[in-house]
């Protein structure tokens, strides 16, 4: 059977729910419970993306309820699908999911003490919502996840101090705007098209060809704007540093690996799926003018990012940044810009994963994010700053971390398209990451201070103190799961070959230009 | 070459691992036990020398290595594979890491340099990246390699951790990874997609000439990318990096600015000019001698920069500039003997310069001097050290009977073939200037005479740093006596 | 920055006053949404899948009822989240007065209360009860049930509405709630459908497939008014008090 | 496309309910772009999702079509037994509605979606007002220019830094001076003659590092209290 697509949603579901039942037991019976719930969502999708590389078809359907899709078009029940995209998005999630879980022992006993069992409720909800993004056939039902998942984001950051619920606001009235334009868009779609199945939708535009149709025209429109305002796509990123920055920590690595890929994915979902690569780069401006954005976009976020001095801001910046490569990738248009597009989400993920794991390590043991904080902090802490380390040069894109590879795929997709403002731009982040991530490199390693001057004596003496340079490691519950997220990045690294496989077999079924050479 | 007996061996990349083990062995002994760390230090460059040596009879035999590591992409695996070229600079920096480490013992232990557990590991980090490059089969594992070795370069080069430190790394990065990521990967990522019939792995032997189906235009790009993408070449004016990253400890600078990196930069360099587009596309094409002309005034210029340079290291940094402009050049030639001469060069000029910057390293050593200025009447007190540097100088120069010697006259003679004259005019000036910048050192060290001659600290340096600089010394004599194996291996018939 | 705004909200109104004009006239039957196989297909095939007479009630909790169950688990959250977001934390000293209302409960609307309440509370089980066949359904008699106790917290003061319904009961209640729906589907599942197939259920209720979907439907349809009952006097209790939960209107 | 007299039967006659939710939308976003006050901003936001409801609740309207539940004489339950054509009654299983009755109910789809939207509403409107409570109990304000100033006091006063003091060298004489009024007000903030010492100090020429950058931090905190007015684009959550 394939039960196993829906128990992915199913266990961090219940695993909530036991969480705020058992609250009144035991708090600490709130840890034990979310990560067993999550290991067996993890399982679920393993099993799920192994069913979908095996079917004839590589994708697999379940219709929630048991209804038929005989009719044309489909959309009398739910659907839930899962092709291989929609699989290996699932797998992130939940793998992302189960590590942050691990991790979430100690910093949310410190940041939000007596409140574990709600913690950890609206913890794993936000995992199902997210996961069931990912899988959902139906535009609708689409909607609905993805309200889960902001109202479970708002929750989590909001928990945090004041300051961090000054910060939601802002989160919330952007978030209903981006939801409710993609509420509205689906309205359109559904207007014109009579179903709310994705392929159904899509069927019924190839059908009956509503490719100039004012009103589709505007729906791809608001469903566009409504996710890249959900995805913090520059002009619209203004709630992503904030809230990430005040908000404790294990939200913060919850979040930000997880929501605006997620996001990414809706936005590759809507454009391949639902409207069809006809629709959504043919007859719209989109093509011309996107990469353009996106330019502007990286641009602007990495400038951004260079002006920060704190490390949980300047990477919510690089998230801004990095979604304009992912962006990009899709609107560059061909073959290879997608599949870096895709893999860069899976990518994107597992750096931000870990370098936000560091930023919260960092956090619970100096009690500070800020550049001046870290001097000499590879004496103290070498482990946690490979891990960090390692998701730095992912970011920056050197090999074999997974962040080459994605970033090899965007920039032959730039030039397959001849696409070179999206090139020079992409190139332009490279070194701005590169300027960013070895100015901490220089304060970890070199313990200089911000003026440039040494403190200490030269030849081994770096001004530390004792206390500063004796090996004090992070507890092992924050330090494994950072490490497991490292190599996770180094084994994506080395095994791309397999994951661009499955992308490639999925985007193989969708009439993408390749460029020159393609066999 | 084409047509070489190619044989499987597993070779190579104990070679390409055994400084990773020497590194784990390293960390675990660590600061407590020094001499422990150092042993590993040894071991592993002396395994990995052997495997390098053990490999010479099968390439001398006509025949090549090869070893498969991962697949890369669908189309491109990394793979390693040893030819003639890669194995003479595997050799050169496999057995100098040997007399390096000897060296940097008395230099670490004598200064009482901090963190050298770390020291040690990233070297042996370097020394695999090295050898990586040397026995890459394409240009992406090549790739690969050149980053590997600038990161764990970084550490080396920030050693001592000041603010002087911190300014030449932050060159060095700047320089290396800007060049690298972005003029270098999209220069391959052309290469992969856009040469019809689908994907190349663009190995260095079956691909050889494939980007002559490109448009003239995009081959000129092409070869521009990856000339000035391989930064670690220092071809002007992507050159200050290397005496920014002079601020190291002079085994640093020695193995790695004088042999390893610099050198891994223009055996790229040679890779891309010989073996991505080979010498038939290249003397097709037109706007081909403007590399050439690139590379003389990187030859000139920097000697003239050298002139004027007082801290010795610096000047030296300079003079490695300008003979890697010979490198360069040499590969531009796209004549046998031209390509040939440069490979010959990566050998003949490591020896010499390594003996140089021992030299340097062993007068700071003992003498706390950097400046030129500062030796007069060294030689005196430090006769095998200054001799040394004699015999480097000299080999560096080019004359005979030392190794420099016979690289020049192979490129001489390259340029000729090509009937460039204008080149050989080139190598004529750029030796004479090398005459003018490397002799006075020795000159000043020996017959002027110092105003403290008779102060007592004045004594050659520990012996551990003295017996490697002799023996690189000695090393250039037999690069000379022993040059007909060397040309077999680059493929020339002496 | 607000003529800015302004300008921005114009040029939205235009895009979609464009788009308008492609819709199909209002009311028009023949609209695609409207003519769809897909509506059709519940009008006329409602009653045989499921006998439920409401088709929206079927729609809602039987053809689209994963959504159903995530706007649950959506008012759980919102539940989840106010409680845990005003709970706790420093609190404004100055600002503890606004909140404190002192008043004795009045005798007439106490009284009038005390009539209502109960019939609000059968009327909120009528409403979910009835929903198969007339407008109502979970959420609505949901809604009315919170409504009660709001009334009663309003009419005496939170600590009486407490008494009777404490909030850590509240969330137990709407976790149940959860737990029905889901496991309705869990059921269904268990029994071989797939989740949400209540159809399966005719194998262990002595009923016909179609009417086994039927009284599913009602379970659900309760699970759903646990929930919301629970988490709008949750809400209410919570955002009156500022999460302290005493002293509020 | 746009005749005289066309554009007004098209939305204003034939599409009124296109046009009214229209209408309500941008009303909506107006408030929530525009207004200042935190709660005009969910109340705008709380017009934008009925402006948005009552779309979608007026694309199931069918003209001449009666709410979606069976009338009677389609009932499929209770009504089962139905008199045969011999007259005797019969249990009778129930029937596929025939296709000419479908337009008689009105699309029950839309509904469906709507209710989900409103509980959807009501959750994110329920949350929106605990995070405005959570704010006002922090700031002591609702109004959004009155928040953003003290939000970028705060942030001015608290980037993050750490606390500690490092070991400096031999401090100049300034810089002793500087250190001295510091330690007797740990907080510039709070004292008014802490501010004038700073100012003094920075009127001079000749000054040391760390008073320079205590000056600086006292001016950007002084800043935006000086006018009631500045809105930062940026950093504005």
């Amino acid at each position: 059977m394939s039960d196993h697509i829906v128990w992915i949603v199913l266990f961090p579901l219940m695993g909530a729910v036991a969480c705020a039942l058992s609250g009144a037991l035991s708090k600490k019976l709130c840890y034990p419970i979310s990560v067993i719930s999550m290991i067996a969502s993890v399982w679920a999708s393993v099993h799920t993306m192994m069913q979908a590389i095996e079917s004839p078809v590589h994708e697999i359907s379940y219709i929630l309820g048991g209804w038929s899709l005989d009719l044309f078009p489909r959309g009398v029940g739910i659907e839930f699908r899962a092709d291989l995209l929609g699989a290996l998005i699932t797998l992130v999630v939940t793998g992302v999911g189960l590590i942050v879980t691990l991790y979430s022992k100690v910093p949310v006993q410190r940041e939000t003490p007596g409140k574990e069992p709600m913690y950890y409720g609206l913890f794993l909800l936000q995992i199902c919502g997210l996961a069931g993004i990912a899988l959902t056939g139906d535009a609708f039902n689409l909607y609905v996840l993805i309200e889960v998942a902001a109202l479970t984001g708002y929750g989590l950051i909001a928990l945090g101090s004041n300051r961090a619920a000054a910060a939601t606001f802002n989160y919330v009235i952007l978030g209903t705007i981006g939801a409710s334009l993609y509420l509205l868009g689906v309205g359109y779609l559904y207007l014109k098209t009579g179903t709310l199945n994705m392929v159904g939708i899509r069927e019924v535009i190839e059908a009956q060809s509503l490719y100039d149709s004012p009103a589709m025209q505007v729906a791809f429109v608001l469903v566009l704007v409504g996710i890249l305002i959900k995805m913090a796509f520059f002009p619209f990123h203004a709630w992503l540093p904030n809230a990430y920055c005040h908000a404790p920590s294990t939200t913060s690595c919850l979040l930000a690996p997880l929501v605006t890929k997620v996001m990414i994915y809706v936005m590759i979902r809507m454009v391949l799926t639902v409207f069809g690569v006809e629709f959504s780069f043919e007859s719209t401006l989109w093509t011309e003018v996107m990469p353009w954005l996106v330019a502007v976009a990286i641009v602007c976020a990495a400038v951004m990012a260079l002006a920060q001095r704190e490390i949980k801001r300047m990477l919510a910046y690089l998230i801004v940044a990095e979604v304009g490569y992912m962006v990009g990738g899709v609107w560059i248009y061909n073959y290879y810009g997608l599949i870096g597009s895709i893999f860069h989400v899976i990518s994107d993920a597992c750096m931000t994963l870990c370098l936000f794991l560091g930023a919260g390590i960092i956090l619970e043991k100096c009690r500070t994010t800020h550049f001046d904080g870290l001097r000499g902090l590879f004496a103290k802490m070498p482990l946690t700053m490979i891990g960090f380390f390692i998701g730095g040069f992912s970011i920056i894109g050197l090999p074999p971390t997974c962040g080459f590879f994605s970033k090899w795929y965007l920039i032959t997709g730039g030039m397959v398209s001849e696409r070179w403002e999206y090139m020079v731009t992409l190139m332009f982040s490279t070194m701005v990451m590169v300027v960013l991530f070895f100015r901490l490199i220089e304060r970890i390693h070199l313990a200089v201070d911000e003026s440039g001057k040494n403190l200490g004596k030269g030849h081994g003496d770096l001004g530390l103190t004792e206390e500063q340079t004796r090996f004090d490691e992070a507890p092992l519950t924050m330090l494994v799961p950072l490490l497991i997220a490292a190599s996770i990045v180094m084994i994506i690294g080395v095994y791309n070959q397999e994951v661009v496989d499955q992308i490639e077999v999925f985007l193989r079924a969708y009439n993408l230009p390749t460029g020159v050479s393609y066999k | 070459m084409s047509t070489a007996a190619v044989v499987e061996d597993i070779r190579p990349l104990i070679a390409l691992l055994a400084p990773w083990a020497g590194m784990i062995g390293i960390i675990w002994a660590g600061e407590k036990r020094p001499n422990l760390r150092e042993l590993f230090t040894f071991i592993a460059a002396s395994v990995q020398a052997a495997v390098v040596l053990s490999l010479v009879p099968i390439i001398l035999s006509g025949a090549v290595v090869e070893f498969h590591i991962w697949q890369i992409f669908s189309y491109v695996p990394m793979l390693l594979r040893v030819d003639g070229p890669g194995l003479l600079f595997a050799c050169v920096a496999s057995l100098l890491w040997i007399a390096t480490t000897l060296y940097a013992v008395g230099y670490m232990r004598g200064l009482h340099e901090h963190a050298q557990t770390r020291f040690y590991s990233f070297f042996a980090l370097s020394l695999s990246a090295t050898m990586g490059v040397a026995f890459s089969a394409n240009l992406l594992t090549i790739y690969f390699f050149y980053e590997m070795l600038s990161v764990s370069t970084f550490p080396l080069v920030t050693h001592m951790q000041d603010k002087e430190a911190r300014t030449g790394g932050r060159t060095y990065l700047g320089y290396l990874l800007f060049t690298s990521l972005c003029l270098l990967l999209p220069a391959l990522s052309w290469c992969y997609v856009w040469l019809d019939g689908g994907h190349l792995t663009m190995d260095f032997i079956e691909d050889v000439g494939k980007v002559g189906h490109f448009s003239e235009a995009t081959q000129i790009v092409l070869l521009l990318l990856f000339t000035f993408g391989f930064a670690k070449a220092g071809i002007m004016p992507a050159h200050s990096w290397l005496p920014g990253a002079m601020v190291a400890p002079t085994p640093v600078s020695a193995l790695l600015h004088a042999v390893a990196v610099v050198k891994v930069g223009v055996f790229c360099v040679y890779r891309v000019y010989a073996d991505v587009f080979g010498a038939e596309v290249l003397a097709n094409m037109s706007g081909e001698e403007w590399t050439m002309v690139i590379a003389s005034a990187t030859i000139i210029i920097s000697s003239l920069v050298a002139l004027s340079q007082d801290n010795l290291k610096r000047r030296l940094a300079f003079s490695t500039i300008g003979q890697l402009g010979y490198i360069v050049l040499g590969a531009a030639i796209a004549t046998d003997r031209g390509q040939g001469g440069a490979v010959l060069h990566i050998a003949m000029h490591a020896c010499g310069k390594i003996t140089l910057f021992f030299c340097a390293g062993a007068i700071f050593v003992a003498t706390g001097k950097k400046y030129v200025s500062e030796l007069r009447g060294i030689g005196r007190k430090m006769p095998l050290t200054m001799g040394a540097f004699m015999i480097g100088a000299l080999s560096v120069i080019g004359l005979p009977p030392l190794g420099g010697f016979i690289s020049k006259w192979y490129l001489a003679l390259g340029a000729l073939d090509r009937d460039a004259m204008w080149v050989v005019i080139v190598l004529l000036i750029s030796s004479l200037l090398n005459v003018f910048y490397l002799l006075p050192v020795a000159v000043t060290a020996f017959f002027r005479t110092s105003e403290t001659e008779n102060d007592p600290s004045f004594k050659e340096a520990p012996w551990s740093c003295v017996v490697p600089l002799l023996l690189t010394a000695g090393g250039c004599f037999l690069l000379f006596f022993w040059s007909d194996v060397l040309l077999q291996m680059v493929g020339l018939n002496p | 920055m607000k003529r800015a705004a302004f300008i921005l909200v114009l040029l939205i109104g235009l895009l979609l006053a464009w788009a308008a004009k492609d819709f199909p006239t209002w009311g028009d039957p023949h609209a695609p949404a409207s003519s769809s196989p897909v509506s059709s297909h519940f009008i006329s095939n409602t009653g045989v899948d499921t006998e439920v007479p409401n088709m929206v009630t079927a729609v809602l909790a039987d053809y689209r009822g994963f959504d159903t169950m995530f706007e649950t688990v959506v008012v759980f959250i919102a539940g989840l989240a106010v409680i845990s977001i005003l709970r706790g934390g420093p609190t404004r000293r100055t600002r503890d007065r606004e909140f404190v209302v002192d008043f004795e409960p009045d005798l007439i609307v106490t009284n009038t209360v005390r009539l209502i309440v109960p019939v609000i509370q059968i009327f909120a089980f009528y409403v979910l009860a009835h929903g198969h066949v007339s407008p109502g359904g979970g959420f609505q008699g949901g809604v009315a049930m919170g409504a009660s106790f709001i009334l009663i917290a309003l009419s005496w003061d939170l600590k009486t509405a407490l008494t009777r319904f404490p909030i850590e009961r509240c969330f137990t209640v709407a976790a149940v709630g959860i737990v029905i729906y889901a496991g309705i589907g869990l059921l269904s599942m268990a029994l071989g459908g797939e989740f949400l197939d209540y159809a399966h259920l005719a194998k262990v209720l002595p009923v016909s497939p179609e009417m086994a979907r039927y009284h599913a439907m009602l379970g659900v349809e309760i699970g759903v008014g646990f929930t919301v009952s629970a988490i709008m006097f949750a809400l209410y209790a919570s955002l009156s008090t500022d999460g302290r939960m005493q002293d509020g209107l | 496309m746009v005749e005289d007299g066309s554009i007004f039967s098209q939305l204003l006659v034939d599409r009124l309910n296109y046009f009214i939710y229209i209408i309500l939308l941008l009303i909506g976003l107006w408030a929530m772009i525009a207004k200042n006050n935190l709660i005009k901003k969910l109340i705008g936001m709380s017009i934008f999702q009925t402006a948005i409801i009552l779309f979608y609740v007026s694309i199931g309207v069918k003209e001449g079509a009666t709410i979606p539940i069976y009338l009677p004489e389609h009932d499929p339950h209770g009504s089962h037994l139905k008199v045969d054509v011999n007259g005797s009654e019969k249990m009778l299983p129930p029937e596929v509605l025939e296709s000419s009755l479908v337009p008689g109910y009105s699309n029950p789809l839309p509904h469906v979606l709507m209710l989900t939207a409103i509980v959807v509403g009501v959750a994110t409107l329920g949350l929106a007002l605990s995070v405005c409570l959570r704010i006002y109990r922090g700031y002591g304000t609702v109004e959004e220019d009155e928040l953003l100033e003290k939000l970028e006091r705060e942030d001015a006063r608290n980037t993050g830094r750490p606390r500690r003091r490092r070991p400096r060298r031999a401090p100049s004489e300034k810089a002793v001076a500087t250190e001295k009024l510091k330690s007797g007000n740990p907080r510039p903030r709070q004292s008014r003659t802490n501010r004038k010492g700073a100012k003094a100090g920075s009127s001079e020429g000749t000054r040391n590092d760390s008073t320079k950058s205590v000056t600086e931090k006292r001016k950007t905190v002084r800043k935006p209290r000086k006018k009631t007015s500045p809105k930062p684009k940026e950093d504005n959550s």
